[in-house]
């Protein structure tokens, strides 16, 4: 805390807090080494100057809206809004177009700070509240793109790691855990205490380890931790680096958020984890800036990690290949039936069998979030899944059948991370020219605007851009709109589909 | 034995409520029955006269920020 | 403390229905395999009739109703209505007996159509698979057009003044609506005679279904022909749309006008068509063919219905362990038999 | 809202028609078309699931189709349709049909087989004197402004015609003390949209014609025929009846049609006409698209619009208004507290005291709102819009997924929250806060059910009254229950049937 500020973001020098619980160790050495100023301004800061030379945050703060420059407002105004918008679509769509080797099977436990720290009101409401709805919007999110994968959360609280939801694959179970943490968070669950990496840790460890996989002994399918870390500091039972160990001998990666500043331990675990580099500064370790950058880094958790190369090297060594999976994809059955004899609606109710949000065996924390037994899941319209295999009946999916032991799964699950598989190359936009060929967009029949001859209109939008995108597999052009919802949404080229 | 009674219900905030059984405790038999802490059921014919009576009350103690700002 | 930014009153608080336009998008599917199957019973040109009187029914709800018409056949899927170039049309089509409105759209779509097939009848060959699911995307990025673009037009760029003017340049109390909340819905019907499931492309109807689940857009589908479509199915049951299998088409303007009108509006007060059995069967990447069961490969999560070495699609080796597992029959009857007599085999079905 | 408003205006009158009447009515397809429109989503699927069903339908299948929670829509739909006589039971009142002219002229209009001309006809031959569309529009706002400045007394204008002046007085919009001068309801009437204000001149009007023996099956057929024509094009006057053709004079004086002499053989309907049946004009209709397909032209008469907007509201209540215009004024001044006027603004202030005159009138906030927001600066619009696009642009950085990958429900948030906002919102609160202080009681008439023997017949009870939608407060301690007048018909024949067992 003593040390300057400029310092906060050096990789692995050690705050003082820190010294305590960082045993002497050859890399602290390599830290104090790297302490000199001229030396780390050479490495690791570059990337945080600005245009000018200086810090980023020396520069004036740029608003989005100070780029307009209205100099000449009329009508030019508005395409230059214009242009913004499309320049704002365009960068939106990043998908990369190689395919990428993903282990899509994801384990992945959710830590989240409920400290004192997290009581903190420079996120508004509060650094806890934010990131419960954060944290239910990336549950969404992570579902739909990772459907197989499963999902827990921890709390840090009182120094000590409280199980908030179960290791499971339904994500309605998970946010209306988080949602009943966030209704009692200024009764009981209001942010106290320390934080403590090593509690979570060790608790995230034995989830992983308990709950991984439905294939026994099966290292291949990626194992996470994704911590949302309010703290400056933490307040653990016994040597953290031991944890860290046993972390990276069980293969789980640790990836961090931090909502304060930069803290060395949290920088050491995610690199130590990840293999990466002792000093460098990893992606999987981000310190926010504001609020849209939370949520940025936090989404950024969403798309399945690539392999790295020395995984994929060890892979091709072992030689034992990928695990393959037996799922059955099960028919929906609607147990109701209604039925009119007489004068009277008779409503059939079949028993079934509900086999949602399996435990596992282990008991549900009722310290820290209580369960809500009174099931309105079970109303008459509940519908159920048939297990293809021995016919028995199932509500959630997905699932593994009770009985057979089969992993069951909706094919739509499973379709929807297809569009990582064979992903959309991306459109090219029509160079600027005095006449086009195409005169409506092929996808939603809009009428493109006409060509204008280079340089005779200036400031108005035909001369800045073609608003052609073409796809250059079924040459078909697409405007601006259609080919963000193509790419973001669609996943699918209406020309190339048409032959 | 079922019993259907005919009245106004009224739905209201509880100091309203309180309000109206004052106004009540003043004439007698506007109130037919309390329901609960936000409904009454009055007779029909003295909605209107509730209401104005209401209306009274509450101007009382009202504040005007533009009654100053006005004379000018 | 979150509650303190919102608004004290949001203007919708009423839950009785609105009365929203909406826009229906039409797909036919003219593959003629599907439709010689069926000569005896129904042909192109009654379900066209049928389907003529259906899209003016839609347009009598409502003055600002939409529809659009696609038509998808193996050689290529395209747009009817709206025509891109239809002055010509709308000008020579004064009619003295239709509604305008009416006229315009049958005109134009009988016209269309009529061109089309003859096309079709030149070109078509065989072994060509189906392009519904190209007619299902060029339906869902129109849709997504009229939905939230000409939407998100209106409050952000100055069109919007000038548009929402347009409709009454009355000047003393004008603006209807200028910054009315009024938001069209949508919903899709897909009429298919298509027997052959395994004709459509898998993931690209899949990527469709996901589209549609996240626009809010119903996936209605009328199933002429002998056969269930399972694709087809899980489509309407995941976009909470109506699938109905039409054995008998006679009286297919009856199912239109009933089952098949159920506005975006009026679905959740209505009990919808029971999809009671869905089957949610999966596309096998190396057959085409659909299966219940299958093995599924944990990096790219694709289907196979039998066990290669390598994925098909992501070209990883499995492991050769759980391939053997899997391979390994079941044995489950022999091992009750052997338990009385002895227990040399039961050592082998533990391991 | 102000659509429902008008619908439901037009719905009344039309359900106070006597049976006859009404089954005259169903004899013209467009009116069939037009009365099919402003009936409710759930009216209209019923009337679509029957159309073309030869059989009368079991009133037991059409219950099915809706969900227990919804009963209430079914039950208004099912009464407004037998209001309108559009539906009749059969002796046991256990199936239900469709009126037969009604079914068999909306049927004919879907399927183009009705009798030529339904829908006006348009003149083939060329007008030597053609008029654009430009100039209809023209032609109608004057017309129709000229009412409106006449009936605030705006200097220099001229009378409109006699048959307009009985109108107004008819209507309880002016009334002759010494010289016509306006009501509250007319000041009322100044607030609404053209739209609403057309419907509420035409129902009077449509009150006179019985009056002056016309037809009003002719005449509200001929209303609803200019609902489905066409602007911009002209239609030949000879295929009208003797009492349509009487008529085009007055709606020329409203500025509803053109015609450009008495004698001419055909007429114009201008924008008044043809939006009468339509609702939400804000949305692009398959015609106007059409329009814009032909050409631009309709831009222009967009750009011409004069500037009326005037009004500046500043976050204290402040409200400067650029304008000398008589009507203006006095409609501010129906809840402005005017302070000083200068040659060509007057300033005021909004407070409670000239909101609640303004409520006491009987004028709603949301009128009050509409107004202001309708008539605001170009100034105040644009800083709207600037504040807009700053927050559109602040949310998507802000989410970059919104885009796509948003989940579903906050689309939907995403939506509603960038809204155009012209008026300061706090005054916007603040107006509605004094509507709602005015009712701070609300009240219902109706009936108490209480004494209830069992805890079962409560719940018997409590819940069909819930499902018609008629039950207003119930404790399910006390077994009491509180049902609507409307409803306590029927809740009491239930009561009966049930308990007597």
């Amino acid at each position: 805390m003593d040390d300057s500020d400029e310092e906060y973001l050096s990789g692995i020098t050690p705050s003082s807090r820190f010294s305590s619980i960082v045993p002497e160790s050859p890399r602290s050495k390599e830290g104090v080494s790297t302490r000199t100023r001229a030396r780390k301004s050479g490495t690791t800061d570059d990337n945080l100057k600005g245009n000018n030379g200086g810090y980023s945050w020396e520069d004036e703060y740029q608003r989005s809206w100070d780029i307009v420059k209205d100099d000449d407002q009329q009508g030019s105004f508005e395409s230059m809004v214009q242009q913004i918008i499309e320049n704002r679509k365009k960068k939106i769509m990043k998908n990369p177009a190689t395919p990428f080797q993903r282990g899509i099977i994801r384990t992945l436990v959710i830590v989240i700070d409920g400290s004192n720290s997290m009581a903190e009101k420079d996120l508004r409401p509060t650094r806890l509240t934010l990131s419960l709805n954060y944290c239910i919007d990336f549950i969404i999110e992570f579902f739909d793109q990772n459907p197989i994968s499963q999902l827990g959360i921890v709390l840090m609280r009182n120094g000590v790691a409280h199980l908030v939801s179960e290791v499971s694959g339904s994500p309605q179970y998970h946010i209306d855990k988080l949602r009943q943490l966030k209704i009692r968070q200024h009764n009981k669950f209001e942010p106290s205490g320390d934080a403590s990496l090593q509690n979570a840790l060790e608790m995230a460890r034995a989830l992983l380890k308990f709950n991984f996989g439905t294939t026994s002994n099966n290292t291949k399918n990626s194992k996470e931790v994704l911590m949302i870390y309010g703290s400056l500091f933490t307040s653990d039972p016994g040597d953290i680096h031991k944890t860290i160990q046993s972390l990276v001998k069980d293969e789980i990666k640790v990836s961090i958020i931090g909502l304060s500043a930069q803290v060395a331990i949290c920088q050491e675990i995610v690199n130590r984890t990840n293999h990466e580099p002792k000093l460098s500064r990893s992606k999987h370790y981000g310190v926010i800036l504001n609020e849209s950058h939370f949520k940025e880094l936090l989404m950024d958790f969403v798309t399945p990690l690539a392999l790295t190369e020395k995984e994929k090297q060890e892979e091709a060594s072992l030689n034992n290949g990928v695990p393959i999976i037996k799922m059955g994809f099960p028919s929906k059955v609607q147990p109701i039936v209604t039925s009119t004899i007489g004068n009277t609606d008779f409503t059939v109710e079949f028993p079934q069998l509900n086999a949602s949000f399996p435990t596992q065996g282990s008991d549900e924390s009722k310290d820290v979030v209580e369960v809500n037994t009174n099931t309105t899941l079970l109303s008459s319209t509940t519908i159920g899944y048939q297990c293809p295999q021995c016919k028995s009946r199932v509500t959630n999916l997905p699932t593994i059948c009770p009985v057979c032991g089969l992993m069951l799964i909706l094919s739509t699950h499973l379709a929807r991370s297809y569009h990582h598989l064979i992903p959309l190359a991306p459109y090219k936009e029509v160079p600027i020219a005095e006449s086009y060929d195409s005169e409506y967009c092929y996808g939603c029949q809009l009428k493109f605007p006409r060509g204008v001859k280079p340089g005779t209109h200036p400031g108005v939008l035909e001369s800045m851009t073609s608003s052609r995108y073409r796809c250059f597999k079924c040459t078909n052009d697409f405007c601006i709109n259609c080919d963000v919802f193509v790419h973001e949404t669609l996943h699918n080229c209406p020309g190339c589909e048409n032959n | 034995m079922l019993v259907a009674s005919k009245g106004v219900l009224v739905q209201c905030d509880p100091s309203i409520k309180a309000l109206i059984i004052q106004i009540d405790s003043q004439s007698p038999g506007i109130i037919l029955e309390e329901l609960d802490d936000t409904h009454l059921l009055i007779q029909q014919d003295k909605v209107e006269i509730v209401k104005n009576e209401l209306n009274k009350l509450l101007s009382k103690n009202i504040y005007d920020p533009f009654e100053d700002d006005s004379r000018m | 403390m979150e509650a303190i930014s919102d608004r004290l009153f949001n203007e919708h608080t009423t839950d009785n229905l609105q009365d929203d336009p909406s826009l229906l998008t039409i797909i036919l599917d003219v593959s003629p395999s599907g439709w010689f199957k069926i000569q005896n019973v129904i042909s192109i040109q009654d379900v066209v009739k049928s389907l003529i009187v259906y899209l003016n029914s839609h347009l009598s709800l409502n003055n600002s109703n939409q529809v659009a018409f696609l038509i998808t056949s193996p050689l290529k899927s395209k747009f009817l209505y709206p025509k891109l170039d239809n002055s010509n049309i709308i000008k020579d089509s004064v009619s003295k007996d239709m509604y305008r409105q009416f006229k315009i759209v049958d005109d134009i779509i009988l016209e269309e159509l009529n061109q089309f097939l003859n096309e079709m009848i030149d070109k078509i060959e065989n072994n060509k698979r189906s392009t519904l699911t190209g007619a299902i995307s060029l339906g869902l990025t129109y849709t997504n057009r009229m939905l939230t673009l000409d939407q998100s037009i209106l409050t952000t760029t100055a069109s919007a003044m000038t548009t929402t003017s347009l409709a009454n340049s009355n000047q003393n109390s004008s603006n209807i609506t200028s910054s009315s909340s009024t938001s069209m819905k949508s919903r899709m019907l897909i009429i298919s005679a298509n027997d052959d499931d395994d004709e459509l492309t898998y993931i690209p109807l899949m990527n469709c279904i996901f589209a549609a689940q996240k626009m809010k857009v119903s996936i209605d589908v009328a199933k002429l022909g002998f056969k269930n479509s399972s694709y087809l199915q899980q489509a309407s049951d995941a976009t909470n749309g109506i699938y109905l299998h039409i054995e008998n088409p006679k009286g297919l303007i009856q199912v239109l006008s009933t089952a098949f009108f159920i506005e975006p509006n009026l679905r959740p007060f209505i009990i919808l068509p029971a999809n009671s059995n869905v089957n949610y069967r999966a596309s096998c990447f190396i057959t085409g063919k659909a299966v219940d069961i299958g093995y599924v490969c944990s990096v790219c999560l694709c289907i196979m219905s039998k066990l290669p070495e390598k994925c098909p699609a992501c070209n990883s080796e499995f492991d050769k362990k759980i391939i053997e597992q899997l391979n390994r029959v079941p044995q489950i009857r022999k091992k009750r038999k052997l338990e009385s007599n002895g227990n040399g085999n039961n050592e082998n079905n533990n391991n | 809202m102000s659509s429902n408003l008008f619908k439901t205006t037009v719905n009344e009158y039309l359900e106070s028609l006597p049976k006859t009447v009404q089954s005259k009515l169903y004899e013209a397809p467009a009116t069939c078309l037009s009365i099919y429109r402003l009936l409710s989503p759930m009216a209209k699927f019923y009337i679509m699931s029957m159309i073309f069903n030869e059989k009368p339908v079991n009133l037991r299948d059409l219950n099915k189709w809706c969900k227990p929670s919804s009963r209430k829509l079914e039950y208004e739909a099912l009464k407004r349709l037998k209001a309108l006589h559009l539906v009749e039971y059969d002796n046991k009142g256990s199936h239900i049909r469709l009126h037969s002219n009604f079914r068999k002229n909306f049927r004919d209009c879907l399927t183009g087989t009705q009798k030529p001309n339904a829908f006006g006809s348009i003149s083939l031959t060329n007008d030597k004197h053609k008029v654009d569309i430009k100039f209809l529009d023209k032609f109608a706002s004057q017309k129709w402004e000229n009412i409106l400045h006449f009936m605030v007394g705006t200097e220099s204008t001229t009378t409109p015609s006699k048959s307009v002046l009985s109108l107004l007085q008819l209507g309880g919009l002016m009334e002759n003390k010494n010289g016509l001068s306006i009501t509250n309801s007319g000041f009322q009437f100044l607030l609404q949209d053209v739209n609403a204000q057309i419907w509420t001149l035409l129902l009077q009007y449509l009150n006179l014609t019985q009056d002056l023996n016309m037809d009003p099956v002719d005449v509200l057929n001929f209303i609803f025929i200019l609902g489905s024509l066409e602007l911009g094009k002209s239609y030949s006057v000879s295929s009208l009846s003797e009492t349509q053709r009487s008529m085009l004079a007055d709606l020329r004086d409203y500025g509803l049609v053109y015609q450009r002499s008495d004698t001419s053989g055909r007429f114009y309907p201008t924008r008044l006409a043809t939006t009468l049946t339509s609702d939400s004009a804000g949305l692009k209709t398959p015609s106007m698209a059409v329009e814009q397909a032909l050409g631009e032209e309709a831009e222009e008469t967009a750009q011409e619009r004069n500037i009326q907007e005037s009004i500046i509201i500043e976050t204290n209540f402040k409200v400067y208004a650029y304008t000398n215009s008589p009507l203006e004024i006095a409609i501010l001044n129906l809840f402005v507290h005017l302070r000083t006027r200068f040659a060509n603004m007057v300033c005021g202030q909004i407070t409670r005291e000239s909101i609640r005159n303004a409520l006491y009138n009987g004028i709603t906030a949301d009128q009050i709102i509409k107004f202001l927001d309708s008539h605001a600066h170009p100034q105040m619009k644009l800083l709207a819009k600037e504040r807009l696009d700053k927050k559109i642009e602040f949310d998507t950085s802000n989410n970059i997924n919104t885009a796509g990958g948003a989940p579903q429900s906050k689309n939907e948030n995403v939506i509603s929250q960038h809204k155009l906002e012209i008026i300061p919102p706090n005054v916007l609160d603040q107006i509605k806060l004094w509507q709602l202080e005015l009712d701070r009681i609300q009240t219902f008439e109706g009936y108490l059910f209480k004494d209830l023997a069992n805890q079962q017949e409560y719940d018997i009870l409590s819940n069909y009254a819930s499902e018609l939608g008629v039950l207003i407060w119930s404790d399910k301690v006390k077994k009491k229950f509180f049902v609507t007048k409307d409803g306590m018909s029927q809740v009491a024949d239930f009561a009966n049937r049930k308990l007597k067992r």
